[in-house]
């Protein structure tokens, strides 16, 4: 059992520089996922996103636009990432990845 | 004479009451186009125009209360207005919706206004004609 | 029917053009088309090598990175106003066009706004 | 004083709704984007700037009359004076008029 940082109430870091992939691992469990390569894949696409980009996608739409741009159209789709993410994608992916919660302002 | 036709609008304030003269433009503006038959199918406050919809300004008894004018005229003419979720919440005008994510101490956005997302703005663009009050500063 | 958003203010010192560009990101998000305008003291959003880390704030260069991906159609700059503000072309972030904001181009838009 | 529907233009193609004066750059910025089928509409503080974007622009410009009268540019009698120069004066009906007379509006 690691220690995790500050979540907030819904789950997301408080501060997204603390994260690690263990934490991402916690992270998942606690929101009864277990991480394949295909997570994997698309919450380091989202921390290279944060780096690049100083930000979240602020809306699904977005994030999903941003996951077609960078992987392709088989990814960059709503169900794929809905079957990976369940719920909102956006913000599940989020969550994992240590990002702030999507502004979701759309 | 020049033939008008009937409109719809959508009213975008995106200047504070108080530091600015938008919310009084706006509402004459309302007032006069409502009177003239046409139609106004939302008003949308974005930026500093979340102010409008506080429910704690309280102005000097002899000053307009702009917040208290603005619902009066919305509920009167049924409608609706909303202000946008990311401005709202970075200027702290709250709905009990987000009063309870982010578990704070109070709501304070006046009826009729709804907080929502910058897609409302995106729709109104799709199907009525939007006019922008903005700050004179 | 291409919404132009227009960002006239300098960044940091005021929040009105983060406020653009959320309106830009949002019509993307929608798959309406737009592009967005850097006029007068705008164009000072375009500057390469900005680091605003010490004022706890976000670099408006890296979020503006993510246009392109989200969809936003072009980036434009008043080539006068990027004269003014010393912004040669190698000190322009990429895929920024040139342009004089002027009655012909203005008139390419089927909507001119900007965010207050 | 005010205009009767008669005055106002036929077809408008972008209606600008001005509200700063000119020493705010985006009026210069307003000003180099006018065209002929465009009218200018002054309202709030650009009311004070009404001869000078009157005698640059291309097309009709109007100011709305509360503005001017608040802000002490129109004479008891209901003339416009000096400040005003020969720019109409409308109400809110006349704005809302021109709006819906106008293609495409962009507020400054």
């Amino acid at each position: 059992m690691i220690n995790t940082p500050t979540r907030n109430n819904e789950g997301f870091l408080e501060d997204a520089h603390s994260w690690t992939p263990q934490i991402a691992e916690q992270i998942a469990a606690d929101n009864g996922l277990e991480l394949s390569p295909a997570h994997w894949e698309i919450v380091q696409f989202l921390r290279d996103f944060y780096q690049q980009h100083a930000m979240s996608p602020p809306s699904n739409r977005l994030f999903v636009k941003a996951v077609k741009e960078a992987l392709g159209e088989d990814k960059g789709n709503s169900i794929y990432l809905m079957q990976l993410f369940s719920g909102t994608p956006a913000k599940s992916a989020c969550r994992v990845a240590g990002l702030p919660r999507p502004t979701n302002c759309l | 004479m020049a033939d008008i036709s009937l409109q719809t609008y959508t009213v975008v304030i995106t200047g504070a009451p108080y530091s600015s003269q938008a919310p009084q433009t706006a509402l004459d503006f309302a007032r006069a186009a409502v009177a003239a038959g046409h139609q106004i199918d939302r008003v949308f406050l974005y930026g500093d125009g979340v102010h409008i919809a506080s429910a704690l300004i309280c102005p000097p008894s002899d000053e307009p209360h702009w917040p208290r004018l603005w619902s009066e005229f919305l509920a009167e003419h049924q409608i609706p207005a909303v202000a946008c979720v990311a401005s709202a919440l970075r200027r702290g005008l709250i709905d009990s919706g987000e009063q309870q994510r982010y578990e704070l101490s109070a709501h304070n956005i006046r009826a009729p206004f709804e907080i929502a997302g910058l897609g409302e703005w995106v729709e109104a663009g799709t199907c009525s004609k939007i006019i922008y009050f903005h700050s004179g500063a | 029917m291409t919404t132009l958003i227009v960002i006239d203010q300098a960044p940091y010192g005021s929040w009105s053009g983060r406020e653009g560009l959320d309106m830009a990101f949002s019509l993307a998000a929608f798959d309406q088309s737009c592009a967005l305008l850097f006029n007068g003291a705008g164009v000072n959003w375009l500057r390469t090598g900005q680091q605003p880390d010490g004022l706890g704030q976000k670099s408006v260069a890296q979020n503006l990175g993510a246009a392109a991906i989200f969809g936003v159609e072009a980036l434009y700059a008043d080539a006068q106003a990027c004269q003014r503000y010393g912004l040669a072309n190698d000190a322009i972030i990429a895929g920024v066009t040139l342009i004089a904001p002027d009655q012909t181009f203005m008139t390419g838009f089927e909507k001119v706004t900007f965010a207050g | 004083m005010n205009q009767s529907v008669a005055d106002l233009p036929a077809h408008i193609h972008t209606l600008h709704i001005l509200n700063k004066t000119v020493e705010h750059p985006r009026a210069a910025q307003c000003l180099a984007t006018l065209a002929t089928a465009d009218t200018v509409l002054l309202i709030e503080n650009a009311v004070l700037s009404a001869p000078e974007v009157a005698a640059a622009a291309p097309c009709p410009v109007f100011m709305l009359a509360a503005d001017a009268r608040a802000r002490g540019l129109i004479a008891k009698s209901g003339a416009g004076t000096e400040a005003t120069g020969a720019t109409p004066q409308i109400g809110y009906e006349h704005m809302v008029q021109l709006s819906a007379l106008a293609t495409r509006i962009i507020s400054w």
